[in-house]
């Protein structure tokens, strides 16, 4: 039974295994195979996701509403990414069965990265899914730019991932384990106790830094979010969409599990650090991508101002030590607010990049030049690609706005109008770079008359831009979820 | 006392090892600083099993360090590769040659 | 205290050298000798291990580290264009930079050391020998038990590193 | 619910069906495309006069004085749900009505459009949409969805079928009303928070301590939009890149909306403050009435000058609302509507000779008297009216205006308020000047071909024309709609 | 509240109104049936007005009619309303008159013009709504006929649109004027203040319960007579603008861009003197205040004065009258200073009828000559009989012509008022008196006789194609006959001014010997000068201009009040526009391009982190790590 509990990953990473058997079995078909197996993997471990009971599994694995949700954001998200990077694979990407398998296991490391409840189980599922993702971002054929991502990509989280597990043997040495629970009660023990003087704290908060540098990597930080352009923009774009939403889901979701369970004693000290990130990441992230040309940089700029916008979120946090109350909902709130928000984010971002990778299989360019003129040959798609920037710049009546409204509601409620400003001196200056993107696609003449009218990716990203427009009207059953998993986190 | 040194020789190592990283220009040299750091980290995960009065099982300590030992082994296999691959596209192991993604 | 005084002169003599290993791999200007003295760390620190009871541990540094990781090192200098870094100008503008804020951090760290050790770790606790076996019985029985996911999940890694390796290693077309 | 009628939704579903029948249009077809658009816009504006009517019979008003009020829970926030709340009270209805009006006015004048007509069409039919929704609207978050829901579709009217200039323009106006209204959100969910709910129909009361910031939250994102005197810097810029429909719509509904805002947010929200900073807007106001007008007088073009004049005729608007009565409320929204109606005109008979010349500069003009003569009539009119002369419609609401004004604030501020009046002789200057310089002299050589208005211009501008001088001579028409509303608002106001 | 005056009274304005509509619609198609159609309209109201004269009560005024037009609050109602007294119905049969008298008389001036019917459309406008400001029973309705007739006077101005000199002059006039109105309205405003503070809003605007309200022994309101000054200095402010007085005259005179016969009605006759009606209308305000007396005498005396000196010097035929036009003006207001309304509805009654037939004379000349010049113009006696003799009988009752003209005894009851009350004034009104006489009878015997042709300035306010060839002749009937109708009442009004004390209440001063034999010497002398010199040659003109160059230059520049006000008012303006513009681009604006400049710029520095080399992303990593532990750890060190 504690299997079913964990059946999404082990259909995915079964699945990865089987597609490594095509490849040893007959490398010729092995893409196309692989390529649809990976498909319906996915599929299934959607599907599977809505049947896992919650379950613990001792101390380092659990399965909870929280979890099931994020990993369904995981699943889903990952399955639109592959679904429509069909034509951009064959044409730009060695090694496609490879490529599923790396893609597969990393989407499993991710989604075990959701249930772990403790650290080393952590690390180790990121490692799983990092190392596949270092060898995805360098996939690219004849491309220079995707090697160089790839060691950048590598460099750079190793080096995180090693900071952040000197963090975590600090707080072993403080609190005797790794597991969420032992390092949260240990933790809440000194914190409650008289010898936690003022002078001892930052001590304490030693392992914690760290352990936020290392996830502050993961979710493209200011000021450890510097890879993320250069990575973003030389990986494969499916992959680079992959990166923007999936991995940073699951950083975040890892991150509000941090929060509200072990390091929640002493969260309090962190607020000041999370409010003067999130203040940093925003307003750097959208000042810096004012002078890009490339799309893909462009978008990756935007995706580490939204990083900032979600960490408010996490900054509206407080230690809250009964489940029943007022302070506890309002938590649970926050962390539901942050979930919305990352649902839109994730299928605005997704549905950019789709739209990107569309354009880029057909015009081989990336930069926002590819852009023009799109609507005089495709207005579907431009229509489409405005409602999604609409949602990354939170214009109503998107799903964007709702996720920014939450996120509002959520710093208002805790009286944090300085985030408040700061969020919305990004956002006017964020809207300026996104309009540069419409403006290219209603406004320059197109340098070439290439069709996108056979690709199947335009019914796709009309759909997800109805579902984007029309959220307003049907998002509650997703904020009842939302709210649930919200409840589920804060268990301990 | 024994812990306070060996934990300073332990952070020791952890600072060579990030200046290391952050200074070697060949990307193999660098992959080296990681090393150290990493094995830092495993020094203080034994030291605190051994010497702190907080540590209920020292053996869980062991158990992380050896997860971490047998990570890094499969980190420098990967990184090994992708340095290799930007040997091959770049000629040259600097890892600063890569420097085509900016701004 | 509980430990003896030669068990304290093989601690700061290992000390010693593992710190020097470290300073050497930051510092030497052939690659060569960085890995050198990288194994020497490693060595060092194997050798920490065992003083202090890990003797698991310390086999396994033998073997994964000093046997596995130093060889690919190695391989890997040997496999890449001899691009020693003495042909270079030793220092580059941020070099100096970098030293400091490093050297900052690690003088800060280590003086908080020094300065929290004392208050929180009182007691020195002297882990009660354990005989070889009952370790190893021990360490499989945590792995088997409760860290059976991540013990999984790491030899999915590894597969994973080996694949992903192999794939970017690949010579392609 | 009790009275809860599908009517407004209704009417909002008419342009967006018309829009949706537009996307299956081949793009070729341009004659079907046109009726298709001045088709739903023409059933819009009869629907909305079918509701107008309805309003007088009994039992439309619900309790809240609403008629046609809907509701429907979006989503939940907090203790409290964000709804889809509409219903029109008189204001609501007065300014539904114009935004059709103008609407078939809009596009029965860009018939001529030829570039890219089918997404032309559709953009300003979700334009119509937006704008009948934030005068519809009875919960603040729907008002702020349906108020930025025009964003987008004024930015493309104005990147795609603007001046020259269209980009820096269009980017400036998106820059601008959304910097403000992300400031609104701000404030709108402050008041959320503090109040617990957002539902205009049932205001509740926040503490006076919390309404200080708020209020000016919500201001700020109002005053962009009217725009008052240090946000105004985006309109002469869009105003001048937009197309003639848009710039009609621009200046006829868009700017209304923030002092709609005023009316059916800003006060019954935050009446203790309010209350408070009332003679603080009085003042922005009259420095926007003669900043207005001294910036009309240093224009070049002709489009930019009469931009720069909506600046000072919505001081007057301003300085109306600020006095917190029933009156000042009605003199406002009278000024609204003819504002509205007047501007629009305007915009359009300069569209008329910018489609024919492609030259907007005052100095480019002469002599048009004689080669256009029903023209100049026209434009005649409309200028006048603008300039406030008695018997057209401009008169009545400025100077209900400058008497509310005057009742409330003379005591305190004599010369502000006379400063105020002299707003209005700058306003005749400019004025003035534009129409001596455009029609009067000889008429250059270049000009004598130009052709005087054909049957599509007739047809827009006349309607204008008919509102021009009946609501100047019955102006009670508008009055007595809104007055219910306005006495309610004014009570809610007082009440603190 | 009708009564069974209002239909007659609402006819009178409305029948031009209706003749307004149909001749702007379709007065292209049949200019000339409709026209006679509108002139016949005229002629009806006409008789209704002179019927109206005849027969209403003495006494107060009636109020016919009054509409709500709009309200406020559902408790202030603005109302429309209209009235008669006798007050109204003398200056409704003047103005119906004269505008009759112009009708015609357009017939033969504009015979050839392309927009006949739009002149005529133009002057059933302006008639309508000059009689509505006539009638009106309140202040808001006056304002808003007040305006209207502002706006005729701004169309008929600049009638002949293709001359720039017309459309400048009929934009001066409006926005001269506009500048009065501005008074009328905040006067009207302050009023409705002061009525809402004291619950007496319906009828403080009213004339007649504000008279009431106003009254010296109703202590009722003591807010509305500490405002009484200001609102009176503001409405006087109105009709200095609408009446062309110091320091709002300067419009007037270029005013005479437009057809002759609008000069006649409008700028001579009619509208000018609306500002005058107002004052008398509000008499109960103005006479109460000596304060307001005393600037409105001064103003009246000093525009008087300075206008006629102007005139001296001026060589347009038009200008002249024009100039005499705001002298005689002055002379009402001065009047009116002086406490006698029925002194200057007098002359405001005989101004009318020869101040018309002095301009529809000078269109007529006009006609046969193509030009105004006065330099130029020579022989009209010989070649133009009727209107010579009739232009002369006008002239001579300008000047006040002792005995047998209409303005000796309107001009002397201004005199004798000013006579009883401020010598000084009546000093220097009497000095005016001379100077007109002196300065019409220079035209007189500048241009019907064979004065030699003086060099000429090429151009001046008329069409200067004078075609020296073509042999000037005297005007058709429809331009003679009015004027021949005008000079028999120019002469015969002074004999009906027993009528006025009945209609208007009041009596006419008369100052006795003193008062009429000086007014008779100054008239004399100043004919007697004009013949001496510009006839009989006894001095040299041009010797005299030699001889004090500085006063001539100082004439003929108009006092220099055109440059004055461009040097200050407009310079002003100008600044001020500038300023706000310089203000708007450079500072407003450019704040808002500082915020977007200042976010690229910190884009820019942000971006230099990126600076691709993998090591500094490391570094930066590493240094953020060190701060926030340092941040962390700061307490320790403090």
């Amino acid at each position: 039974m504690q299997y079913m509990a964990f059946l999404p990953e082990l259909i995915v990473v079964g699945a990865a295994f089987v597609v490594l058997m095509f490849e040893a079995v007959a490398p010729r078909r092995a893409s196309g195979s692989s390529f649809i197996l990976a498909a319906f993997a996915l599929l299934g471990a959607f599907l599977a996701l809505w049947f896992t009971p919650a379950y613990s599994w001792g101390s380092v694995l659990r399965a909870d509403a929280f979890s099931s949700l994020v990993k369904s954001f995981l699943v889903g998200g990952s399955l639109l990414i592959l679904l429509y990077a069909w034509p951009y694979l064959r044409e730009r990407v060695s090694g496609i069965s490879e490529f599923c398998f790396l893609f597969l296991t990393s989407v499993f490391g991710l989604m075990l990265v959701t249930s772990a409840t403790n650290f080393i189980t952590f690390v180790v599922a990121l490692e799983t899914a990092s190392l596949g993702m270092y060898t995805l971002a360098a996939s690219m054929r004849r491309d220079r730019s995707s090697v160089e991502a790839g060691v950048k990509f590598f460099l750079n989280s190793a080096f995180a991932t090693a900071i952040m597990l000197w963090g975590l043997s600090i707080i072993y040495g403080l609190t005797g384990s790794l597991d969420f629970s032992a390092v949260y009660s240990s933790f809440d023990h000194f914190a409650a106790s008289s010898s936690m003087t003022p002078e001892i704290k930052p001590f304490h908060l030693l392992g914690i830094l760290a352990l936020i540098v290392g996830i502050g990597f993961k979710i493209t930080l200011f000021p450890f979010h510097l890879w993320a352009p250069d990575v973003y923009q030389g990986s494969p774009t499916p992959f680079t969409a992959f990166l923007a939403t999936i991995s940073k889901a699951a950083g975040f979701a890892i991150l509000i599990r941090v929060v509200v369970w072990p390091i929640l004693p002493l969260v309090g000290d962190m607020q000041i650090l999370f409010v003067a990130l999130a203040t940093l990441t925003m307003l750097a992230a959208s000042t810096a991508a004012l002078l890009q040309s490339d799309a893909k940089r462009l978008l990756a700029y935007s995706s580490i101002s939204h990083a900032g916008f979600m960490l408010i979120a996490i900054a509206t946090m407080r230690d809250v030590r009964h489940l029943s109350g007022p302070a506890a909902a309002e938590q649970a709130q926050a962390v539901a607010s942050l979930l919305f928000y990352l649902v839109a984010y994730m299928s605005a971002t997704i549905g950019a990049f789709v739209v990107l990778y569309t354009i880029e299989s057909k015009r081989k360019d990336s930069s926002l030049k590819a852009f023009n003129g799109l609507w005089r040959t495709d207005p579907a798609l431009t229509f489409s690609m405005t409602v999604f920037i609409a949602s990354l710049a939170g214009l109503p009546p998107t799903i964007g706005f709702i996720g920014k409204f939450l996120i509002f509601y959520q710093a208002y409620s805790a009286d944090m109008m300085f985030l408040l400003v700061a969020a919305v001196v990004a956002t006017v200056i964020s809207l300026f770079f996104y309009f540069k993107i419409i403006r290219c696609m209603i406004l320059n003449t197109p340098d070439d008359e290439v069709s996108f009218r056979d690709s199947p990716t335009r019914a796709f990203a009309v759909i997800l831009c109805g579902a984007i427009l029309l959220a307003i009207f049907f998002s509650e059953p997703l904020r009842n979820a939302c709210m649930e998993a919200g409840k589920a986190v804060l268990l301990r | 006392m024994v812990l306070s040194v060996l934990l300073i020789v332990s952070t020791l190592i952890f600072g060579l090892g990030i200046l290391a990283v952050v200074t070697r220009r060949n990307a193999i040299g660098m992959l080296l600083g990681i090393e150290l750091m990493l094995n830092s980290v495993n020094l203080n995960l034994v030291i605190f099993g051994r010497f702190s009065e907080r540590i209920a099982d020292p053996l869980e300590g062991q158990v992380y360090a050896l997860f971490i030992m047998a990570l890094a082994v499969a980190e420098a296999a990967v990184g090994l590769a992708l340095i290799l691959a930007l040997v091959r596209k770049f000629g040259s192991v600097d890892a600063d040659a890569a420097g085509t993604l900016k701004g | 205290m509980g430990v003896s005084s030669g068990q304290t002169a093989a601690f700061l003599v290992l000390s010693l050298l593992a710190i020097s290993g470290a300073f050497y791999t930051a510092f030497a200007n052939k690659l060569f000798h960085s890995v050198l003295a990288l194994l020497l760390t490693l060595g060092s620190i194997a050798g920490l291990y065992f003083m202090m009871g890990a003797e698991f541990l310390g086999v396994l540094q033998i073997l994964l580290y000093m046997g596995g990781v130093v060889v690919l090192f190695v391989f890997g200098i040997m496999l890449t264009p001899a691009r020693d870094e003495d042909r270079l100008p030793p220092m580059v503008k941020w070099h100096m930079v970098a030293i400091i804020g490093v050297g900052l951090l690690t003088t800060f760290l280590v003086f908080i050391f020094y300065y929290y050790t004392g208050q929180f770790w009182h007691e020195i606790r002297i882990t009660p020998r354990i005989t070889y076996d009952k370790m190893f019985q021990d360490i499989s029985a945590l792995l088997t038990d409760k860290f059976l996911v991540p013990f999984e999940v790491l030899s999915v890694a590894i597969l994973v590193a080996l694949i992903g390796a192999l794939y970017v290693a690949r010579k392609r077309e | 619910m009790e009275g809860t009628t599908l009517h407004l939704p209704l009417l909002m579903m008419v342009p967006i069906i018309g829009m949706l029948i537009l996307m299956l249009v081949p793009a070729d077809k341009v004659r079907l495309i046109r009726q298709i658009a001045v088709a739903a816009s023409v059933v819009a504006l009869a629907y909305a006069i079918y509701l107008a009517i309805g309003m007088n019979n009994p039992g439309v008003l619900n309790a809240e004085q609403f008629a046609y009020s809907f509701s429907h829970p979006l989503f939940a926030v907090g203790n409290s749900s964000i709804l889809f709340s509409v219903g029109v009270d008189g204001l609501g209805m007065v300014m539904v009505l114009l935004t059709c009006l103008l609407f078939v006015v809009a596009l029965i004048v860009s018939l001529n459009i030829e570039n890219r007509v089918r997404e032309y069409y559709a953009v300003f039919l979700m334009l119509e949409v937006g704008c009948i929704g934030v005068f519809s609207a009875t919960d603040i978050f729907l008002f702020y969805i349906f108020w930025e829901l025009i964003l987008i579709p004024m930015f493309i009217i104005i990147a795609v079928w603007g001046g020259r200039n269209r980009q820096y323009a269009s980017l400036k106006f998106i820059l601008f009303t959304l910097g403000g209204s992300l400031f609104m959100l701000l404030g709108f969910i402050g008041y959320y928070v503090a109040g617990g709910s957002g539902d205009l129909t049932h205001i509740r009361q926040i503490a006076s301590g919390s309404q200080d910031l708020l209020f000016w939250l919500v201001f700020i994102g109002l005053a962009v939009k009217i725009p008052l005197f240090p946000f105004h810097t985006w309109l002469p810029d869009a105003h001048t890149e937009a197309p003639t429909a848009g710039s009609i719509v621009l200046a006829g509904i868009l700017l209304k909306l923030g002092t709609y805002g005023f009316l059916r947010v800003l006060f019954p929200l935050f009446p203790s403050a309010a209350n408070y900073y009332a003679p603080y807007i009085a003042v922005l106001g009259v420095v926007s009435i003669l900043y207005g007008a001294f910036l009309a007088m240093s224009q070049k073009d002709i489009k930019r000058m009469i931009a720069s004049s909506s600046i000072s005729h919505m001081g007057f608007v301003v300085l109306a609302l600020s006095t917190l009565t029933a009156g000042g409320f009605a003199a406002g929204t009278l000024q609204m509507v003819n504002h509205g109606i007047i501007t629009g005109g305007l915009f359009l008979l300069i569209g008329i000779i910018y489609d024919r010349t492609h030259l907007r500069g005052i100095n480019d003009f002469g002599g048009l008297y004689r080669v256009m003569p029903f023209y100049y009539g026209i434009f005649l009119l409309f200028a006048l009216a603008s300039i406030g002369m008695p018997g057209l419609n401009g008169f009545v609401s400025e100077f209900l205006c400058l008497f509310s004004g005057f009742q409330t604030y003379f005591a305190p501020m004599p010369l502000l308020m006379t400063a105020a009046v002299f707003g209005v002789f700058i306003g005749v200057i400019y004025m003035l000047g534009l129409v001596a310089k455009v029609f009067s002299g000889p008429a250059p050589e270049k000009w004598r071909m130009l052709s005087d208005l054909d049957v599509r211009e007739s047809v827009s501008i006349l309607p204008l024309c008919f509102l021009v001088v009946f609501l100047g001579i019955a102006p009670g028409v508008i009055l007595k709609s809104i007055g219910l509303a306005m006495d309610l608002i004014a009570k809610r106001v007082a009440s603190m | 509240m009708n009564s069974p005056l209002a239909v007659p009274l609402l006819l009178i304005p409305l029948l031009p109104l209706v003749n307004f509509i149909i001749l702007i619609f379709w007065g292209k198609a049949a200019p000339r049936s409709l026209a006679i159609l509108s002139t016949a309209c005229l002629a009806a109201a006409t008789g209704i007005a002179g019927y109206l004269f005849l027969t209403i009560p003495d006494g107060p005024p009636t109020t016919a009619m009054s509409a709500d037009w709009f309200f406020v609050d559902k408790q202030f109602f603005f109302q429309f309303g209209i009235m008669i007294d006798g007050l109204a119905a003398t200056m409704a049969l003047i103005v119906t008159f004269v505008s009759l008298m112009v009708h015609i008389y357009s017939f033969g001036y504009m015979e050839k013009h392309e927009h006949f019917g739009r002149f005529f459309a133009f002057l059933a406008l302006f008639t309508s709504s000059m009689l509505l400001l006539v009638f009106s029973s309140n202040l808001l309705t006056m304002f808003v006929a007040w305006e209207g007739v502002g706006l005729c006077s701004y169309f008929l101005i600049g009638f002949y649109f293709e001359k720039p000199s017309a459309a400048a002059a009929g934009k001066k006039a409006f926005i001269t004027t506009k500048l009065g109105d501005l008074g009328f309205i905040t006067a009207i405003l302050i009023l409705l203040t002061i009525g809402a503070q004291t619950q007496t809003f319906a009828q403080i605007l009213d004339f007649e319960s504000l008279k009431t309200m106003l009254a010296p022994r109703n202590a009722a309101y003591p807010l509305l007579k500490d405002w009484s000054f200001i609102v009176g200095l503001l409405l006087f402010f109105a009709a200095i603008g609408k009446s062309a007085q110091f320091p709002l005259h300067v419009w007037l005179p270029d005013a005479m861009e437009g057809p002759s016969p609008v000069s006649a009605l409008i700028h001579a006759a009619t509208m000018v003197v609306a500002g005058v009606y107002l004052v008398a209308r509000m008499f109960f305000l103005f006479g109460q205040d000596p304060n307001l007396a005393l600037i409105i005498t001064l103003v009246g005396v000093f525009t008087a004065f300075m206008a006629a000196t102007i005139a001296l010097k001026s060589y347009d035929l038009k200008r002249v009258l024009a100039y005499s036009t705001i002298s005689q003006i002055g002379y009402m207001m001065a009047a009116l200073g002086l406490g006698s309304a029925v002194a200057s509805m007098f002359h405001v009654g005989t101004h009318a009828f020869f101040k018309a037939l002095l301009f529809l004379a000078a269109g007529s000349i006009f006609h046969a000559y193509h030009s105004l010049e006065i330099r130029r113009i020579r022989r009209v006696a010989k070649f133009m009989r009727t209107t010579s003799i009739t232009f002369a009988v006008g002239a001579l009752a300008l000047a006040g012509f002792p005995y047998i003209t209409a303005g000796f005894f309107s001009k002397e009851a201004v005199l004798s008022a000013a006579y009883e009350k401020f010598p000084w004034a009546f000093w220097v009104l009497a000095l005016t008196a001379g100077l007109t006489a002196f300065y019409m009878f220079r035209l007189i015997f500048l241009t019907f006789f064979n004065y030699p042709v003086q060099s000429v300035p090429k151009r001046s306010s008329g069409d200067d194609n004078a075609d020296e060839n073509h042999e000037p002749h005297e005007s058709s009937s429809a331009m003679t006959m009015p004027l021949v109708i005008l000079a028999i009442l120019s002469v015969a009004a002074g004999y009906f001014g027993w009528l006025l004390p009945v209609r208007i209440g009041g009596e006419i001063p008369h100052g006795g010997t003193n008062v009429l034999l000086t007014s008779i010497a100054f008239a004399i002398g100043g004919i007697l000068l004009a013949w001496a010199i510009y006839s009989a040659r006894i001095v040299k003109a041009e010797a005299m201009v030699e001889n004090m160059p500085t006063i001539a230059r100082f004439l003929e520049n108009k006092w220099y009040w055109d440059e004055i006000y461009d040097a200050t008012v407009g310079r002003l303006f100008r600044a001020v526009t500038w300023l706000v513009a310089q203000f708007d681009w450079y500072i407003v604006d450019d704040l808002y391009h500082l915020f977007g400049r200042l976010s690229v710029r910190a884009g820019m520095s942000f971006r230099q982190m990126h600076s691709g080399s993998v090591q500094i992303y490391l570094l930066t990593i590493a240094i953020a790590l060190l701060i926030l532990i340092f941040m962390y750890n700061i307490t320790r060190f403090s």
